[in-house]
C-alpha cells in the first residue's frame, strides 16, 4: 500500500491549499466556496485519521449543513460588496499579522510534532469500561458522548438551543412568532423538486439507520440527526414545505425533547442507580437508544432552524 | 474463480479511473463552464459506477453491496441534478 | 510522514491560517469563515492526539474523538448565529462594518440608552 | 499517590446548582410566553438556597465537595468540584441574577392576556443560561466541561447585547461574539495539547502531573490569551465597552458584574489549580502589566465618556485590570499569597456588587431623564437622590476608598506588594484609584449642582432599592471577617505553604 502516503501528502496539500484561497480569495462569495469545498475534503482526513465518527459529523454538518447556511450568507451579501467597509488594512497590520500567525503556527508544529511518546491515552480504559457502566455499546465513541462524558453532551443540547434563540432573537418585534422566510427561491427550478422528492426519503431512511448502527457502529445522534436535518432543508429548499412557525408548540417541544429528555433520565440515575447520570446496568442500552431518539429529533430540528434564521414579517399573519 | 474476480475487478475499477481522469482532464482544459459541467458528469455517472462495479465481488455481504449500489444510485441522482441547477443558473447569467 | 504528523502539520497549517484571516480581513464573514479554519485545525489536533492514542485494540482513542464531535456541532451553532447577525446588521444598516467609529457617528437616541420593546 | 477522585458528602448539591438553571431554561422555551419570567424568577430563591447549602458544606467540611457524575470518576468520567472560591462565587452569582431578574420585571414582564414578546423570552432564558454556565464554571473539574461552559455563557451573553436590536447593538454583538468565539478556540486549543501530553483533562488529575516543559507552556499561553479575549483585558478590550453599555440595563449590570468574571475565574482554576507546578514569576509579570496597563487605559477613557453607560463600562475595562494583579500578587507558595488570593478575591466581589449597582441606577437614571448624557445630569441627584446615592456608594468602592470592598481589595493588594517588595504593584492601584476618583467625581459633580431638570418619569421605588441593597453589599464587604479569609483558603493548592 505504498500509494496511500502519496495521497496523503498531496490530501494534506490540497486541505491547506483551499484553507489559504479561503483566505486569501479577493472575492466574498469565493471565498465561502472555497470553505465549503475545504468542509468536504475534511471529511477524507478523518478517514485517514481512522475516525469514521468524526468523518460523518464533519460531512454531514460541517460540509453539508455549514454550507448551506454560509452559501445562503455568502449570496445575500454579494450583493453589498461594494461598500464592504474597513479601510483594506494597512501593509504594517499584515506583517504584524503575519509574523503572529506564522509564530503561532510554528509554535503549533513544533509541539504537535514532538507529542510525548509513547501516547497517553484513555482507550484502554475505555475499552475495559465497555463491558461495566459503559454497558454493552459496542461504538466506544457513543459510550463516552452519552455515559462517560454526558454532562458535555447533554449541556451542548443546550447550547445548541440557547443558538436558536439567539438567532431568533434577532428578527424583528414585530415577527415574533411567524415563521423564518423560505429557504428556496419562489418557484424552484424541477431538477431541485425531484432531486428534492427522491433524495429526501431515502436520505431520511440512512438518517435513521446511521442513528441505529450508531450504538456498536460507527455512527450516532448527532451524525443521523444532522442527516435528517439535512434532508428536510432539502425538502424546504425545494418548497416541498415551509419553515413552521416558531411559536408552534409542537416546535418548542421538539426542540427541548432531547436534552429534556437526558435531564429527566439524569436525575432518575439517583433513584435508580445511585448517581446523576447512571444507568442501571441492566437497563443502560435501552436507556441510552431511548435518550439517543429524542436527542436525534432535537438535532433534526435545530440544525434546520439555525439555517432558516430569524421569523420573518412576511409570513406572518 | 477469485483470480477471475480479481481481474475484472482491476479492470473495471481501472477504467472507472480513466474516466475519472478524463473527467477532470476536461474540467481543467474544456474552455467554458457548460462543456466543463458536461466533463464532469461523465466522470460522475460512468468512472463512478464503473468504481463500484469493480468493488461489488469484494463486497463482504449482500448488504454491502447492496449500500455501494445505493451510493451509485444517490450521487448519479443528485449529479444530475446538480448539473441541471448550475446549467440553469448559467443560462440565466447568460442572458 | 505519518499521518498524524502529516495531519498536525496542516493543523497547524489552518490555525496560522485562520488567525492570519481573523486578525485581517474585515468583512465579518470572512472573520466568520477564518474562525472556522482555526476550529478545524484545533479539531485536527485532537485527531491526531485520538489517533496516536490507539491502545488496547481500538485505533483511536475514543475520548479525544467525542470532543470533536461536540466541538464540531458547537462550531456549526457559533457560525448561525454570527450569520444571523450579519444579516440583520445588513438589513437594517446596510452595512456589515465592525468598525466603532463608523457607528458613533449615529449615536443611540434611545431613552434609557439601551433596551426597547 | 493519587486518591481515587470520588464522590463526597453534599456532591449532589453541585449538580443540582448547575442543572436546575439548566431545567429552567428548558421549560421556558417549551411554556413560552409568561412561563419563562415565572420560571426564572420562582427558581432565583432556590438557586440561592443551593449555594448557600453548598457554601455550609464546604465550610463544615474544610475541604472541597466533589461529584463524580454518573459514579465514573475522572480520568474517563467528569468529576465536579465546589471549593472555597466555588462556594462564594456561587452565592455572588445567585444575588445578583436575582436582583437582575427583579430589577428587570418593569421592562421584560409580559402582562396577562399579552402575546409572548420577542425581547422578554430572550432575556428571560439568557438570564437562566447565564446563570447555569456560570455555576459550571464554578465548580467544574474538566477541562473540556469546562469549554462547553464557556460555550454556553457566550451563546446566553451574545442575544443580550443586542436585545434592542438597533444596528449599533447587532454591530456590538458581532463583534463580542467574534472575540469570544477566538476566545474558545484558543482555549480549546490549550485544551487538546493538554490533552496530548497527559491524557486527561481533570484538573487535580492534571496538577499532579504537569511539568514545566515546552507543551504546557504553549497549551498555557493559548488558554490564557483565549480567556484574556473574553475577559476583555486590555488590549482586547475594545468588544466590552459598546457591547455593555448598549444591552439594556439589567443585562449589563450582569454581563459586566458577572459575565466576564466567568472567563477570570477559568484563568485563576488554569494557573493556580491546573499549572501550580510552573515558575510563576514570569507569567504573573506579564499577567499584572496588562491589568495596570487596562487599570490605567481603561480609566482614562472612562474620563473622556459623554454617556453614563459607557463610562461605567469603560470602568469595568479598568477594574478587570486589577483582577490580574492577583497572578503577580498571589501566585506561587510565598508567604504573602494568602493575602493577594484574598485580595484578588475580594475585588472580583466587590466589582461584581457595586458595578452591577452602578449599572442598574444608570439604567434608572436614563429612563427617568430620557437620555444618559453627562453633561445633561445638572440637578438630577436632587430629583433622584436614592438613585445618586447607589452611584456614589458604588464610586466609593471603585475609588477604594474606606469602608468598602473595593477599599479592602486594593489594601490587600498594597500590602501584598509591600510584603513580597514588588513595589511596582503598588504604583497602578494608586493611579487607578484616582483616577476612578475623577471619573466619579464628574458624574456626581454636576448632578449635585443647583439645578432644574424635569423627570420623564419617576423610578419606581423597589427598583432604586435593590441597586441600594447591591452598592451597601459592596460598602459591607470591606468589614469581611478573618473567618471569610479563610473559608476562600479552602481547596486552594499551595495553600498550606503559605499560610502565614
Amino acid at each position: 500500500m505504498s500509494v496511500l502516503p502519496i495521497l496523503d501528502v498531496g490530501l494534506a496539500f490540497l486541505v491547506v491549499g483551499l484553507a489559504a484561497w479561503t483566505v486569501a480569495a479577493r472575492n466574498l462569495f469565493a471565498s465561502v466556496v472555497g470553505y465549503v469545498a475545504y468542509g468536504l475534503l475534511l471529511a477524507l482526513v478523518w478517514i485517514r485519521l481512522y475516525a469514521p465518527d468524526v468523518a460523518l459529523t464533519e460531512a454531514a454538518v460541517g460540509g453539508g449543513v455549514t454550507g448551506v447556511l454560509l452559501i445562503t450568507a455568502g449570496k445575500r451579501l454579494g450583493a453589498l460588496e461594494k461598500d464592504e467597509a474597513g479601510a483594506t488594512p494597512a501593509l504594517a497590520l499584515k506583517i504584524v499579522a503575519g509574523a503572529l500567525a506564522l509564530f503561532v503556527a510554528g509554535a503549533l508544529a513544533w509541539v504537535v510534532v514532538t507529542l510525548p511518546d509513547p501516547a497517553p491515552t484513555l482507550a484502554p480504559a475505555a475499552a475495559a469500561a465497555a463491558d461495566g457502566p459503559g454497558a454493552g455499546l459496542g461504538n466506544p465513541i457513543t459510550a463516552v458522548l452519552i455515559s462517560y462524558r454526558s454532562f458535555d453532551t447533554m449541556l451542548e443540547k443546550v447550547v445548541l438551543i440557547l443558538a436558536v434563540i439567539g438567532v431568533w432573537s434577532v428578527g424583528a418585534d414585530s415577527a415574533w412568532g411567524a415563521a423564518p422566510a423560505p429557504l428556496g427561491r419562489p418557484q424552484p427550478a424541477g431538477a431541485m423538486v425531484l432531486l428534492a422528492q427522491i433524495l429526501a426519503p431515502i436520505g431520511a431512511l440512512i438518517g435513521v439507520h446511521i442513528f441505529w448502527v450508531g450504538a456498536d457502529a460507527p455512527g450516532g445522534a448527532f451524525q443521523g440527526g444532522a442527516l435528517l436535518a439535512a434532508m428536510w432543508m432539502a425538502a424546504m429548499m425545494a418548497r416541498l414545505t415551509e419553515p413552521p412557525r416558531i411559536d408552534a408548540r409542537w416546535l418548542r417541544l421538539a426542540l427541548v425533547a432531547g436534552p429534556a429528555v437526558f435531564l429527566v433520565i439524569g436525575f432518575a440515575g439517583l433513584g435508580l442507580a445511585g448517581d446523576f447520570f447512571a444507568f442501571p446496568p441492566a437497563f443502560a442500552k435501552p436507556l441510552i437508544l431511548f435518550i439517543e431518539t429524542f436527542m436525534v429529533l432535537s438535532i433534526a430540528v435545530a440544525l434546520p432552524l439555525l439555517v432558516a434564521g430569524p421569523p420573518n414579517g412576511r409570513s406572518a399573519r | 474463480m477469485s483470480a477471475l474476480f480479481d481481474l475484472f475487478s482491476f479492470a473495471a475499477i481501472g477504467a472507472g479511473v480513466f474516466f475519472f481522469f478524463a473527467g477532470t482532464v476536461g474540467l481543467i482544459r474544456f474552455p467554458d463552464s457548460l462543456t466543463r459541467l458536461h466533463a464532469l458528469s461523465k466522470a460522475d455517472n460512468l468512472g463512478l459506477g464503473l468504481i463500484v462495479l469493480g468493488l461489488l465481488p469484494r463486497a463482504d455481504s449482500a448488504l454491502a453491496a447492496f449500500k455501494l449500489v445505493l451510493i451509485w444510485a444517490l450521487v448519479l441522482a443528485s449529479g444530475a441534478s446538480t448539473a441541471q441547477l448550475i446549467g440553469r443558473a448559467l443560462r440565466r447569467g447568460q442572458k | 510522514m505519518t499521518p498524524p504528523v502529516l495531519a498536525g502539520l496542516a493543523g497547524a497549517a489552518l490555525v496560522g491560517f485562520g488567525l492570519y484571516g481573523l486578525i485581517l480581513h474585515p468583512h465579518p464573514l470572512r472573520k466568520l469563515l477564518a474562525f472556522n479554519l482555526i476550529g478545524s485545525g484545533v479539531f485536527l489536533v485532537f485527531g491526531i492526539v485520538a489517533r496516536r492514542g490507539a491502545a488496547a485494540g481500538l485505533p483511536f482513542d475514543p475520548v479525544p474523538q467525542a470532543m470533536v464531535i461536540t466541538g464540531i456541532v458547537v462550531a456549526f451553532a457559533a457560525s448561525a448565529l454570527a450569520v444571523a447577525l450579519i444579516l440583520r446588521l445588513a438589513a437594517v444598516s446596510g452595512k456589515v462594518t465592525l468598525d466603532p467609529e463608523a457607528w458613533a457617528k449615529t449615536p443611540s437616541t434611545r431613552p434609557d440608552g439601551g433596551g426597547g420593546q | 499517590m493519587t486518591p481515587l477522585i470520588a464522590t463526597t458528602a453534599g456532591g449532589p448539591l453541585l449538580v443540582l446548582a448547575i442543572l436546575l438553571p439548566a431545567a429552567g431554561v428548558l421549560l421556558s422555551l417549551a411554556l413560552g410566553g409568561r412561563a419563562a419570567e415565572k420560571v426564572a424568577l420562582g427558581l432565583t430563591p432556590l438557586g440561592f438556597a443551593l449555594a448557600w447549602l453548598i457554601a455550609m458544606q464546604v465550610a463544615a467540611a474544610g475541604a472541597p465537595l466533589v461529584y463524580a457524575i454518573g459514579g465514573l470518576p475522572p480520568p474517563l468520567g467528569i468529576a465536579l468540584r465546589a471549593d472555597g472560591i466555588s462556594a462564594v462565587m456561587l452565592l455572588v452569582t445567585a444575588i445578583i441574577v436575582a436582583a437582575a431578574g427583579f430589577y428587570a420585571r418593569a421592562k421584560f414582564a409580559t402582562p396577562d392576556g399579552t402575546a409572548e414578546s420577542r425581547s422578554a423570552l430572550t432575556f428571560w432564558i439568557m438570564l437562566q443560561a447565564i446563570w447555569a454556565a456560570l455555576n459550571l464554571i464554578f465548580v467544574g473539574g474538566d477541562l473540556f466541561n469546562l469549554y462547553v461552559a464557556l460555550e454556553l455563557l457566550t451563546f446566553a451573553a451574545v442575544p443580550l447585547v443586542c436585545i434592542d436590536g438597533r444596528p449599533e447593538t447587532l454591530a456590538a454583538a458581532l463583534r463580542y461574539l467574534l472575540f469570544a468565539l477566538f476566545g474558545s478556540i484558543c482555549y480549546l486549543l490549550g485544551v487538546a495539547l493538554l490533552y496530548g501530553a497527559y491524557g486527561t483533562l481533570d484538573i487535580s488529575l492534571l496538577s499532579q502531573r504537569v511539568q514545566p516543559e515546552a507543551i504546557v507552556w504553549t497549551a498555557a499561553a493559548l488558554m490564557t490569551a483565549g480567556l484574556l479575549a473574553k475577559t476583555a483585558l486590555f488590549p482586547l478590550h475594545l468588544w466590552l465597552p459598546p457591547a455593555h453599555a448598549n444591552a439594556p440595563a439589567a443585562a449589563s449590570a450582569v454581563l459586566s458584574g458577572l459575565v466576564v468574571k466567568g472567563s477570570f475565574f477559568l484563568a485563576l482554576r488554569l494557573w493556580f489549580y491546573v499549572l501550580p507546578a510552573l515558575p510563576s514569576a514570569a507569567p504573573g509579570a506579564v499577567l499584572g502589566a496588562l491589568g495596570s496597563a487596562a487599570a490605567v487605559v481603561g480609566s482614562v477613557l472612562a474620563l473622556r465618556q459623554a454617556r453614563l453607560k459607557l463610562l461605567v463600562a469603560y470602568s469595568t475595562v479598568a477594574q478587570i485590570g486589577y483582577l490580574f494583579l492577583v497572578f503577580p500578587l498571589g501566585l506561587g507558595a510565598h508567604a504573602w499569597s494568602a493575602l493577594g488570593w484574598g485580595g484578588g478575591l475580594m475585588q472580583i466581589l466587590a466589582h461584581a456588587f457595586a458595578k452591577a449597582a452602578m449599572f442598574f441606577s444608570a439604567g434608572l437614571l436614563a429612563e427617568a431623564l430620557g437620555h444618559d448624557q453627562i453633561a445633561g445630569l445638572r440637578g438630577a441627584a436632587r430629583a433622584l437622590p436614592l438613585t445618586f446615592l447607589t452611584l456614589g456608594l458604588g464610586g466609593l468602592s471603585l475609588m477604594g476608598l474606606p469602608p468598602s470592598g473595593g477599599f479592602e481589595a486594593k489594601w490587600l493588594m498594597l500590602r501584598t506588594s509591600a510584603a513580597s517588595g514588588q513595589w511596582i504593584w503598588s504604583l497602578p492601584i494608586l493611579a487607578g484609584g484616582l483616577l476612578a476618583a475623577g471619573y466619579v467625581y464628574r458624574i456626581l459633580a454636576p448632578a449635585l449642582a443647583e439645578g432644574e431638570i424635569e423627570l420623564r418619569a419617576r423610578p419606581q421605588r423597589a427598583r432604586e432599592l435593590i441597586a441600594l441593597a447591591l452598592a451597601m453589599t459592596a460598602l459591607v464587604l470591606g468589614f469581611a471577617p478573618q473567618g471569610f479569609f479563610d473559608f476562600i483558603e479552602i481547596g486552594r493548592p499551595l495553600a498550606a505553604m503559605s499560610a502565614p
